[in-house]
Order: C-alpha cells, then structure tokens, then sequence
C-alpha cells in the first residue's frame, strides 16, 4: 500500500513536470495568456483588465477593480466560503448557553 | 425584472436566505425551519419557470455585473443545466419538508446553523449547475463541500471521523481541479466556459490540456465517487443524520456528475475526449468496475444506510458508465439516472430515516414483519424504491437501465451490457433480503429482538410530515416511470452536444 | 398472407384493468372474506366476459388495437388483441374463474392466513398475464412479463416456511436472470430494426441479419423466455415452487406463468423472427434438440417422483416441451397443434392439479404411496384425474389426442421422423407414470379410509367441470370458444396457408 | 539553457511543493500533519498561479500615469492574483472546518493518530 | 501548562498595539483603491487586533471589548451588506452586482468605484467578524472536557 501511495507520488511529480514543460515561458509576456486577443480573437481577459480598470471604475488598483467588480461575484461566492466555515463552527464547537449556565453554577 | 434576472435567482434566492437566518432566527429558532420552507419552495418556483423558459427561447445567457464574457463571470441556462437545477431543488424541498420533526429529534443538532448550512449547500449546487466560468465553479464547489462537511459531522459518534476523511480526500479533489483550471488558464488564458470550448481546438496536442483534462476529471471523479475515488462515501453516509444524508446521497454526487459531462462534453468536445484521448473509455471502464464493486459491498452490509450507500457506489458507477458510453442513448440514460436515482435513493433513505425514528435503528437484521403491521406506508415506499432500484418495469429504474442498455449495444460493448445486467440481479439480492425480512414473519426467532420485542402491531405510522414525501417519491418512481419518454424527448433530447 | 385488419378499441385495456381494480377492493374488504371473494369472482368473469367479447372480431382476423403511453422514443405501451392473444387470454381468463372457485375452497379447507394477500396477488397475476398476451409490441411484453415475476413471487412464498422462502429465492434468480436476458434481446432487436412491433411473418422479415447475431439473438431469446417455459436445463425452479399452495401450482403450471413462457416462444418463434428465417438459419433445429430432450427426460425423472405434485410437474415441463417442439417444426400442423395444445393442456393440467389440491385438503395425502384405495372414497375426483391423465397420455376422446395428432401430422409434413418417434415415445411415458396412480386409486383397497368423504364442492365442482370440458374440447375441438379456429387463423396470418 | 531554467523552475518549484504536500495528506497517519500537508498543497497551488502572472520587466498591476496603459506588458497579469485572493480564503476556510472536525474527534476519541482512531471507531461499530 | 494571567507586560504591549494594528488595518481597508490592500487584507487586520486581545487578556475581559455571540450575526449582517449592493443594482433595473447602476453619482465609474468601496467594507466586517467567530469556537471546543 504504501509502495502504491510513493508511485502515485512519483508519476504525480513527472506528469506535472512533463506538463509543465508545455507552458509559456515563465515572465513571457507575450505568451498566449497576455495577448490581445486569444487564439479565437475573442478578447482577452487580462489585457482588458489593464486597459480598461481605470477607465471603468475610477480606481487605480486593477486587482481591486477585478476582485469586486469584474469579477465581483467570485468574490461574493469566497464571502459565502468563509461565512460557510464560520457556520460549521458553530454548528460543531459552540455550546449552548443553558449548559454553560448550569456548568457556571 | 424577475424574468430578466431569473437565470441567476435561484443561488441568490437561497444565499439570501442562508445568510440572513443566523441574524433573524437568533431569538426564535423555529423560523429557522420555515424560512428554508421559503426559500426551497421559491427556487422550485423559479427553477420550473427557467426550464420552460430555455425549452420556449432556447439557451439564457446572464452576465454578472452586466460585463460581456471573458471579461466578466456568466451564468448559462441551457436544457442540462435546467434540468438538473429543477431536480436538485425539487428532491431538496421533499427531503427538507421530511426533515421538519427528524432535525428536533436528531441528538443536539443546532437547528439555525444546520438550517442555514443546508441552504448554502443547496446555494452552492445551483451555483454549479447554472455557473459558465471554470473558477466560479470552484468556488461553489468549495461553497457545498465545506457545508457537506459541516452537516455530515453532526452525527453519529463515528460522524466527524468520516467527515474528515471527506474533507482530505475532497480537498484535494477540489486542488487537483484548481490545478486543472490553472494549467488551462496558463495556456488558453481565459477561465469562461464557452471562450475556452472556441480556444482548446487550437491546442488539442499540447500535453498542459491533457494533463489539465486529467486533472478535472480526477478531482470530478472524486466529488462524484467513481470507483476508486469512492472511499468516503460509504461511512459519509452512514453516519450522517438523516436529513443530511438524504439530502446529501441524492444530489452531491449527482452534482459531480454534471460537472463531469459539463466539463468533458461542453469544454472539451465530445471528439477529443472520446476519440483522441480516450478519455470516456477509462471513465467506462472504471465506472463498470464500480458497479460490480458496489453491488457486492452492498450485498455484505448488514446497516441498511450502509446498504444504501454502497448502492449508490454503484448506481453512480451506471451515471459513469452513461457518460462514457458517449452516444446519445448512453447519455441519455445517465442524464436521466441522474434524476432516476435521486428519486429512488431520496425515497429510500426517508425510509431509512422513518425506522430509525420508530426503531432506533435501521439494522436490516433486527428488522421483522412487524413493522410492515406498524408502517405499511412507509414500509410501501419502501418496496416501490426497491423494486425500481432492482429495474422492474413500469418503475423509473428500469427505463434508465433500458437506454443504458441501448447505449452499450449501440457501442458494441458487450461487456458494458453484461455488467448492467449482472448489477441488477445483485441489486435484487440485496433488496429482496430486506424485503423478505420486512414482509415475512421470521421463520426462526434467532434475533434476541423478536424475543423481547412485545408483537404490538397496532398502526403506528410516523408524523404525515415525514410521511408525506417518501409517499410523493414512491409515486413519481411509477409515474415519472411511465412518463420517462416526455421527459426524454422534451428536454433530455435538446441537450444532447454537438458531435455526438 | 391475408390482411389483418385493426381497429381501436378500450377492451383488451379494460381486460387488463379489471383485476387490478379489484385489488384495492380486496384488500379494503379484508376483514369480511366473503365480500372479498365475491371480488374475485366478479373480476374474473367480468374479465372472462370481455375477452370473450373480442373473439367474433378475432374470428374476422380484425384485431382490437390500443396505445396507452408512449415509454420510450418510438416505442408505445401497446395493446393488441390479435388471434393468438385473444386464444391466450380465453385459456387464462377462462380458467382463472375456476381457479378462485377452487381456491376459495382450498385456503378455507386449510384455515390459511394471508388470504387478502393471496387473492389480491393472484388478481395481479391475471392482469399482467392478460397484459402479456395482448401486449402489442416486445418492450411491452417484456414490461408485463417482469410485472408477472413479481407478482407470482408471493404466491410462490405464500406458506412462509423454510421451503417455500428457499422456492420463491430460487423462483426469483431464475426468472429475473430471464427478464435480464429478455431485455438484453429486446435492446438488441431495437437497435438492429427500431421497431419492436409483432408482425405475423417476424419483425426481422425484411431485414438481413447476420447468422451469427441471428444465433446469439435468439439464444438470448430462449434464454429470456425459455425459463418460464422450464425447457430442459432451465427448468429446475419448477418442481421446487411446489412448495406454493395448489391453486398458485395450478395457475403456475396450467395457467399464468409457465403458458406465458411458451406463449413468449411461439410469439418470438413467429412473430420476431419469423418462420422464413427461422427456417433459413436453421434456428428450429435448436427448438427442437431441446424440446426433444426436456420430452423425454423430463418423463422419465416423473416416473421416479413419488409426490404426486411433483410428478405432475415434470409432466409440465415435458408438455410444454410438445408446444415448444411444435412451433420448431415450423409446419403449418405443428403450429396449429402446439398453439391448440396451449389450451388444451391447460385444461387437462389444471384438472390434475385440482385433483391432487382436493386429495392434500381433504386426505393430508402428498404421496403417490398413500394414494391406495382412494378412487372409491372420492370418486369424482379420481374420475376428473383419470381424465386428465388420459388426455395427456393423448389416448381418445380427450382433448390431448387431438394437438398431439396434430403436431404428430406437423412432424409428418416436415418428414421430421425423430420428432415423431419421441412423441410416441412420451406418450408411452406418460402412460407409465400416470396410469399406476389409477391403478392404486382404483384397483388397491387403502387404509384408514373409514369415514372420509368427497372434498367441499367448492372444489369438486370446478374440477369436474374442466374435466368435462376436457372431453367436449376433444371430441368437438371448437366447442363453443373457437379454440381451433384463432389457431387456424393464427397459422394462416404467419404461413399463409389454411391447414 | 540558463533562460530555459529561468523561465521554469519557478513552476518545479510549486511542483516539488505539491508533492510535498500530497506525500503528507495521503502518508502522514497524524491528522493535524495530513492538515499540514492539505495546506502545503493549497499553498504550492497558489505560488503556482502567482508564477504564471509574472513578466519580465513589468510593475505591479496598479494604474500608474507615467506608464499608462498603451502596453500591457508593462503590467504584470492581475488576474491570477485576484483569483489567488479568493484561493487564499478558500484555504483559510478550510482549515477551519478541518480544525474544528479535529477538535470534535479528540473530545469523542481522544486521540489523533488514525490507527488509534481506526481501531477505536471499529470498537464502536462493533456494539 | 497553565499560562499566566496578569503578565504586565504583555498585556500592556497588546493593549497598546492593538489599537494601531486596527487603524492600520482600516487604512487598508479603505486605501485599497490607490495601493495593494482591500477588505481581505483588511478584515484579516482587525481580526488579528481582536485576536491579539483574546490571547493575551482572556475570554472574559475580551468579551467587553467584542461578545463573541454577536461574532456570526456581525459576519452575516457583513455579507448582507455585500449581497445589498448588489441586489441594489439589481432593483435598479442593473444586473446583479452592477454597480454603475446605483445612483451615488451622475458618473457610472465613480458610481463604480463607491460600489466597490461598499464591497470591500461588507467583506472587511464579514472576515473579521467570522475569523474571530471561528477563533472563540476553536477555542471554546478545545478549552473543557
């Protein structure tokens, strides 16, 4: 079994390096993620984001623009994440008052 | 208003009520129940006036934000997702009206956080369902893991060790997927569905897509348990309560399974998974020996919770095996198992739930005729479940095994076709046992119950409120069965994909 | 081929439907059991009257036609009422109403428990068997088919002892094996032609289908309905449901279960594949091996079977081994004999199993051994077994010589001399292992007789009746049903020719 | 070759990571070191993200009037970084649902190590 | 181990940081727009302040300074605010989350930018909050047997 877990370990490693040698460049700046336009000349998203984040929102930060506005409802599901995790403590941990009442007694 | 922005309301219907539970049920726990009643009820409403929608007007396309994709996220309401969207909600509302005495009942479970954990975790579902951008997608998919986690903890001794072995297993899953969207990002530079799906014919030969593929599937194969990713399904939902697992067993993995056609099928194409990498073929292959497995794992189960989730080890091995038969009938068959088999498992696990709340156990070898004379409703639906589950017609059962069959001998896969057919003799096995032991008087009193056990077979049937559901569900098994083709031929026809 | 006619009609529906309205009506008036089985007989001749209502129409070769729902793409929950279907339903409607009558006296003589159940199953039975000689096209067959299994399998268990649960498990792997093996088939049909409907003259009629597919097709075919036709090597569940009370054997073996298997062969043997290829890829030649081989074994493992339920058994599975010989021959006679002797055999079958039902309710007797002596104490019964038993044996006047002379006649004109000789053969056998159980009944004074007297009329009178019916069927084949001419009619809708 | 490795091992990097990561999750019979090993993997994803959106010769994504936005190599890519955030809480979350299921496993078993635990749970099952 | 309550210098060093770290944490909060900072960053700030408190004066005395039973419904009311605004821009006749089309201002990109600021103060009250609320939860599971 565990002989299994270390060459699921090892082919893991190789395929992700043999994959990664199909990457761009790293630092490239003209690989196909930065481009203009993709491969399909639709609009790419990134350069847009550059461009157009001042011009939409008035604000200098492009990750910010992103984060809340382009792609704000990515961030509102994240909100939900966190919120979700508070809840399972809650739900898991917190104990309810009259316990705690009758233990303080 | 409402219909401009109906594709996106179901979510937001549930999230809204979700978040706004914990502020006002904080004096009143019992608003807790009927502000879920609300909200499920709302999102059957609006997920049936979706699905009539995309049938009138075709695909609905709604932009977050109102930015035009790739730059912004999109959700997309096409036949699939509608449809799945209408199901997960419709068995969620049944299960939740069941679950009205069963949570108080249930050993110290907080209701408000339970409740509001509930409708997060159906948020997240039609979040997944509706969604058309690969990292919103993960973030739902955390949204419902992390809140199955939570409602599967709260119950059994046994319940928190199960849930962490799910949260390992899941988490890693949910990375590998992150890993898959990161590679494709890195090539492809763009995360919406649909850009992607007009970009990746252009690198078809570039190992970053195929691992990135591998990847998806691998974390989707965990979050829908085929075969050897199954590990934590079994003692999930055994230990779970019941509201939870009745509500968990039908619908997670369902929403695994969606990801996995959306994701093979829609982004990929059906061509480059089938033809060139043989993708399907491995998903087939893996799914046939989950059926098996299954089948025989249920058989030595003596819990029938237990029972039940090593059934559906196996049912999703069939969903599997429609998605890589990768013809129509074949997906046609998984399409409609998906709904099948959450009818089905949401009845038999209700049933299960009712004994345990009459018995205090659900041990199929306690079990005697006795309570057929308690429960006859419950133990009815109970027979109607199982007997679609073996695939006796007219129930639903038998029409998903009928195109699946289909599919199997459209692809020549012989195989495939023995595998479906030995599968539901086993499921007969195991099913038969029960009944046998539910509707017969038992031949010898071996069992020390039967002795101490007073024969006091006067009707004691649980509350309607938990009678009521299992009851819908036993009758849509034999109409839904009867029907199947308007349902086929309506909706499950539109959404068969391109190159199919 | 003459044109078969079709007209829509409610009745084969409302065939269907009758006893399954009766169930909930059983089942409400439980607790006063005569109201519950006043039910049960009026469903039967209500149903009994309506599939009687069809026959003129069948005679006419116009056959009432109904689709109900459509179940899958292209595919309708159909009904159809053709010749055959309405010759099949007149045996089991017919004799489901002699049935309850006898099974009424039966569970009162035994004091039984479950009665509700046992009735309102039993109503099942007859719908779903109604349903599978009308069904109009394979999946729908294949639907009521499954809904049969089903539903036999807790008359099978009725008794709930250690045996009967053991039968009914054994009942269960074989028949669902089938029902797997039939939709296998079914599936493949449907893939091969997209259209599932019978035809007289095959559905694979116009279509070239490659030998080795036509082998495995339709071994999967035989395997499907071949187990409850019990032909040799799948017949072992049989003897075993013994277990089940006799009127359930009685509807197993001469009525619902065991006639619907080789309902579903002759069906798939003319109406699938059609006797054109059949007979090209020489696909009768296996029917016949093994119809040959059950006759034969099948009467000699009777002779050593000492139960005298048992033995019957056997003599079912080497009967309908005559049906399914007859409709391997493929000629013209054979076909109208075995289609006849569907009927017949039914009657002489049920007639023998009611005998054995009255001696165990009446005597405790199972045993050939204990059986001395009893023709004097119950000579009605005895007299309706000495009937049967010579109509099996196919000895004049009784109905049995007459399907038999035919299939014989069959063999004849395909100058297949070894079908022949085995029929000969059985019949000899038959004679060996029925006649000695007359001869101790009759000829033998038994013991511990003193006192006993003729079973309750509620079994009696039936018993007596299908005797009587059996001689009036051999003497005048179309006595008052028309048997003899829906089979003519069926064989002239698949061969085209009036025998 | 030096360019080759400049412009990978940034990703070998995260790769080495990940495995380190998994080696822990799936080896490791400590729950609190297969949470660790969770969070290195998480971890290692989100390097890796961040990796891909750099360019050489390129400053923060934050609007800058002497640059402008004519060129966008100028900017490195803001979108990994943003979608990283969101990765980053995700993480957090789950780490707390795992140390909550933690806490509540050693009231109930009072123990952490998985065989312990195994054998404990099988003692339960059995009654 | 038993830890020491009343260690003077570490509860002065606290008390006496923790009012910068929250300060600081809202110029992130609200400066997000001009350098790299946001709710996130923010909201984690705050929560460590508090955090800080708890560690080093106890339960009890944090307590006055936040109860930790208002932790969720404070971490609800924050996602609330988030989930408001965007169903303000839905009311007014936008998408959801369409920000430009709530009417702070006559221009649909300052409109924008007051969005997103309303945003980042949801997500900073929601992360605190909740943060803190796992915190108390961890802690009160773990503290008594």
């Amino acid at each position: 079994m565990k002989v299994v877990n270390y060459l699921i370990m090892i082919v893991f490693c190789a395929l992700m390096i043999y994959a990664s040698l199909g990457l761009p460049n790293r630092g490239d700046a003209y690989a196909d993620l930065n481009k203009e336009k993709s491969l399909s000349q639709t609009p790419n998203a990134a350069s847009y984001y550059i461009r157009n984040a001042k011009k939409d929102a008035e604000t200098e930060n492009m990750v910010t623009v992103i984060l809340a506005d382009y792609r704000g409802y990515d961030t509102l599901g994240e909100e939900t994440v966190i919120f979700t995790a508070g809840l399972v403590c809650f739900l898991l941990l917190r104990k309810e008052k009259k316990k705690n009442g009758k233990k303080k007694r | 208003m409402i219909s401009s922005n109906s594709a996106a309301l179901t979510p937001l219907i549930l999230l809204f009520m979700a978040i706004s539970i914990p502020l006002v049920a904080l004096k009143k726990k019992q608003i807790a129940f009927f502000m879920v009643m609300i909200a499920t009820s709302i999102s059957v409403i609006i997920s049936f006036y979706n699905i009539f929608r995309v049938l009138k007007v075709g695909t609905i396309h709604y932009h977050f934000g109102g930015w035009i994709p790739p730059i912004g996220i999109e959700y997309v309401l096409d036949p699939l997702s509608s449809f799945i969207c209408l199901v997960i909600n419709v068995i969620a509302l049944l299960v939740l009206i069941h679950s009205k005495k069963i949570v108080e009942m249930e050993s110290k479970i907080k209701s408000v956080p339970y409740y509001a954990l509930v409708l997060l975790m159906l948020c997240g579902f039609n979040g997944i369902i509706l969604t058309g951008d690969l990292f919103n997608l993960y973030v739902f998919l955390e949204i419902c893991s992390l809140s199955m986690y939570g409602l599967i903890s709260v119950g059994e001794k046994q319940a928190p060790v199960s849930a962490f072995r799910y949260l390992i297993i899941g988490a890693v899953g949910s990375s590998f997927y992150l890993l898959g969207v990161g590679f494709l990002y890195m090539t492809t530079g763009s995360l919406n569905m649909i850009d992607v799906r007009s970009i990746v014919p252009h690198l078809y030969n570039e190992p970053t897509i195929i691992v990135a593929i591998s990847l998806m599937v691998i974390g989707f194969g965990i979050k829908m348990a085929v075969f050897p990713f199954h590990g934590w399904l079994p003692d999930a939902y055994t230990y779970a309560p019941t509201t939870s697992s009745a509500l968990i067993a039908p619908t997670g993995t369902k929403i695994g399974a969606y990801a996995m056609i959306r994701i093979l099928f829609f982004v990929f194409g059906v061509n480059y998974i089938s033809k060139t990498l043989h993708i399907t073929d491995v998903l087939a292959w893996l799914s046939a020996i989950g059926i098996v497995y299954g089948s025989i794992m249920a058989i030595s189960q003596k819990e029938m919770k237990r029972m039940l989730a090593y059934s559906s080890v196996s049912q999703i091995g069939y969903i599997g095996l429609g998605i890589g038969l990768c013809n129509p009938m074949g997906l046609i068959g998984a399409v409609l198992h998906v709904m099948n088999h959450a009818i089905m498992k949401a009845c038999l696990f209700l049933v299960a739930g009712n004994y345990r709340v009459k018995l205090g156990h659900s041990n199929i070898f306690k079990l005697s005729d006795n309570i057929r004379k308690k429960m006859p409703w419950t133990t009815a639906a109970f027979t109607v479940g199982a007997l679609s589950m073996v695939g006796i017609p007219p129930t639903v059962g038998f029409f998903s095994k009928w195109y699946l069959v289909l599919g199997t001998i459209k692809n020549s896969s012989w195989v495939f076709l023995a595998v479906l057919l030995i599968s539901s003799l086993l499921n007969a096995i195991y099913f038969f046992r029960v009944l046998e032991k539910v509707y017969l008087k038992p031949i010898r009193s071996t069992n020390l119950e039967e002795l101490n056990i007073p024969e006091n077979n006067k009707r004691d049937e649980v509350s309607s409120s938990a009678l009521i559901p299992v009851l819908i569900l036993a009758i849509a098994i034999i109409v839904l069965g009867l029907l199947n083709t308007i349902i086929v031929k309506g909706i499950i026809d539109k959404m068969i994909p391109a190159g199919m | 081929m003459n044109i078969q006619s079709v007209y829509t009609s409610f009745i084969p529906l409302y065939a269907v439907l009758v006893s399954l309205i009766a169930v909930p009506l059983i089942i409400l008036s439980s607790k006063k059991r005569n109201l519950r089985e006043f039910w049960t007989i009026a469903a039967s001749l209500i149903k009994f009257g309506l599939v009687v209502s069809l026959v003129p129409n069948a005679l006419l070769n116009k056959a009432a036609e109904l689709s109900i729902v459509e179940i899958s793409p292209g595919i309708e929950l159909a009904l159809k009422a053709d010749p055959f279907g309405v010759f099949f339903a007149l045996v089991a409607s017919g004799l489901w109403i002699f049935t309850s009558f006898y099974s009424i006296g039966y569970v009162r003589g035994l004091k039984d428990r479950k009665q509700t159940r046992y009735f309102s199953y039993f109503a099942i039975c007859l719908s779903s068997t109604i349903g599978v000689a009308f069904a109009a096209n394979l999946l729908t067959f294949v639907v009521f088919y499954e809904i049969l299994t089903i539903a036999t399998y807790p008359l099978v268990i009725h008794k709930e002892d250690e045996k009967s649960i053991k039968a009914g498990r054994k009942y269960l792997v074989y028949t669902l094996t089938a029902g797997s093996l039939l939709i296998a088939a079914t599936a493949v049909t449907y893939q091969i032609t997209n259209n599932l409907d019978f035809k007289a003259g095959g559905i694979f009629e116009n279509i070239v289908l490659s030998p080795n597919m036509a082998w495995v097709l339709f071994l999967l075919f035989l395997g499907g309905v071949g187990v409850k036709a019990s032909i040799m090597p799948l017949h072992s569940w049989l003897p075993t449901a013994m277990a089940a009370p006799t009127p359930v054997s009685a509807l197993l073996h001469a009525v619902a279960v065991v006639k619907s298997g080789v309902f579903g062969i002759v069906r798939v043997v003319l109406f699938v594949f059609g006797p054109k290829l059949m007979h090209e890829l020489g696909l009768n030649k296996i029917l016949i091996v093994f119809a040959g081989f059950t006759i034969i074994v099948a009467s000699l493992m009777a002779l050593k079977q000492d139960n005298l339920k048992r033995r019957l058994a056997y003599s079912t599975i080497s009967h309908l081994s005559y049906i399914v010989l007859g409709a391997g021959l493929l000629s013209s006679a054979a076909i109208l004999g075995a289609i006849m002797h569907i009927a017949f055999h039914a009657v002489m079958k049920i007639t023998l199993f009611f005998c054995a039902g009255a001696i165990y309710v009446n005597l405790h007797k199972e045993n050939i051994s204990e059986l001395n002596g009893i023709g004097k104490v119950m000579p009605w019964t005895m007299g309706a077994f000495a009937v049967g038993s010579i109509g099996l044996t196919g000895i004049p006047p009784v109905n049995g010589f007459v399907s038999k002379w035919y299939i014989g006649l069959g063999a004849l004109q395909t100058n297949n001399l070894i079908a022949l000789i085995i029929l000969i053969i059985s019949g000899l056998l038959n004679a060996a292992y029925f006649f000695p159980i007359l001869h101790r009944a009759f000829f033998r004074t038994g013991e511990g007789l003193e006192g006993k007297k003729e079973a309750s009329p509620f079994m009696v009178v039936p018993l007596v009746i299908t005797a009587i019916l059996a001689v009036l069927l051999g003497i005048y084949p179309d006595f008052l049903f028309h048997f003899y001419h829906l089979a003519a009619m069926v064989v002239t809708n698949v061969l085209g020719v009036i025998s | 070759m030096i360019d080759f490795f400049l412009g990978y091992y940034g990703y070998w990097f995260a790769i080495l990571l990940m495995c380190l990561g998994l080696y822990g999750a799936i080896m490791k019979k400590n729950l609190i070191k297969k949470l660790i090993g969770i969070a290195i993997f998480q971890t290692s994803i989100i390097i890796f993200f961040v990796a891909s959106s750099s360019k050489w010769g390129a400053t923060v994504p934050i609007f800058d009037e002497k640059i402008g936005v004519a060129n966008t190599a100028k900017y490195i890519n803001p979108l990994p970084h943003t979608l990283m955030l969101t990765a980053i809480v995700v993480g957090v979350a789950t780490m707390g649902v795992a140390f909550a299921l933690v806490i509540s496993i050693f009231q109930k078993y009072k123990t952490l190590d998985e065989s312990v635990l195994l054998k404990r749970m099988k003692k339960d099952n059995d009654i | 181990m038993e830890r020491k309550k009343d260690n003077p210098i570490v509860s002065l060093v606290s008390r006496t940081v923790s009012p910068f770290i929250m300060l600081f944490a809202l110029y992130v909060i609200f400066h997000g727009h001009y350098s790299p900072g946001g709710g996130f960053q923010g909201g984690t700030m705050l929560a460590a302040a508090f955090i800080l408190i708890r560690l080093s004066l106890g339960m009890e005395i944090s307590q006055l300074q936040f109860k930790s039973r208002w932790a969720t419904p404070l971490g609800s009311a924050g996602v609330l605010i988030y989930f408001g605004t965007g169903l303000v821009a839905l009311l007014f006749g936008g998408n959801f989350l369409d920000y430009g089309f709530i009417p702070f201002s006559k221009v649909v990109a300052e409109n924008r930018s007051i969005g997103i600021l309303c945003i980042e103060i949801g997500v900073a009250i929601a992360v605190m909050a909740i943060i803190v609320s796992i915190y108390d939860d961890l802690l009160e599971g773990s503290s008594d047997d």
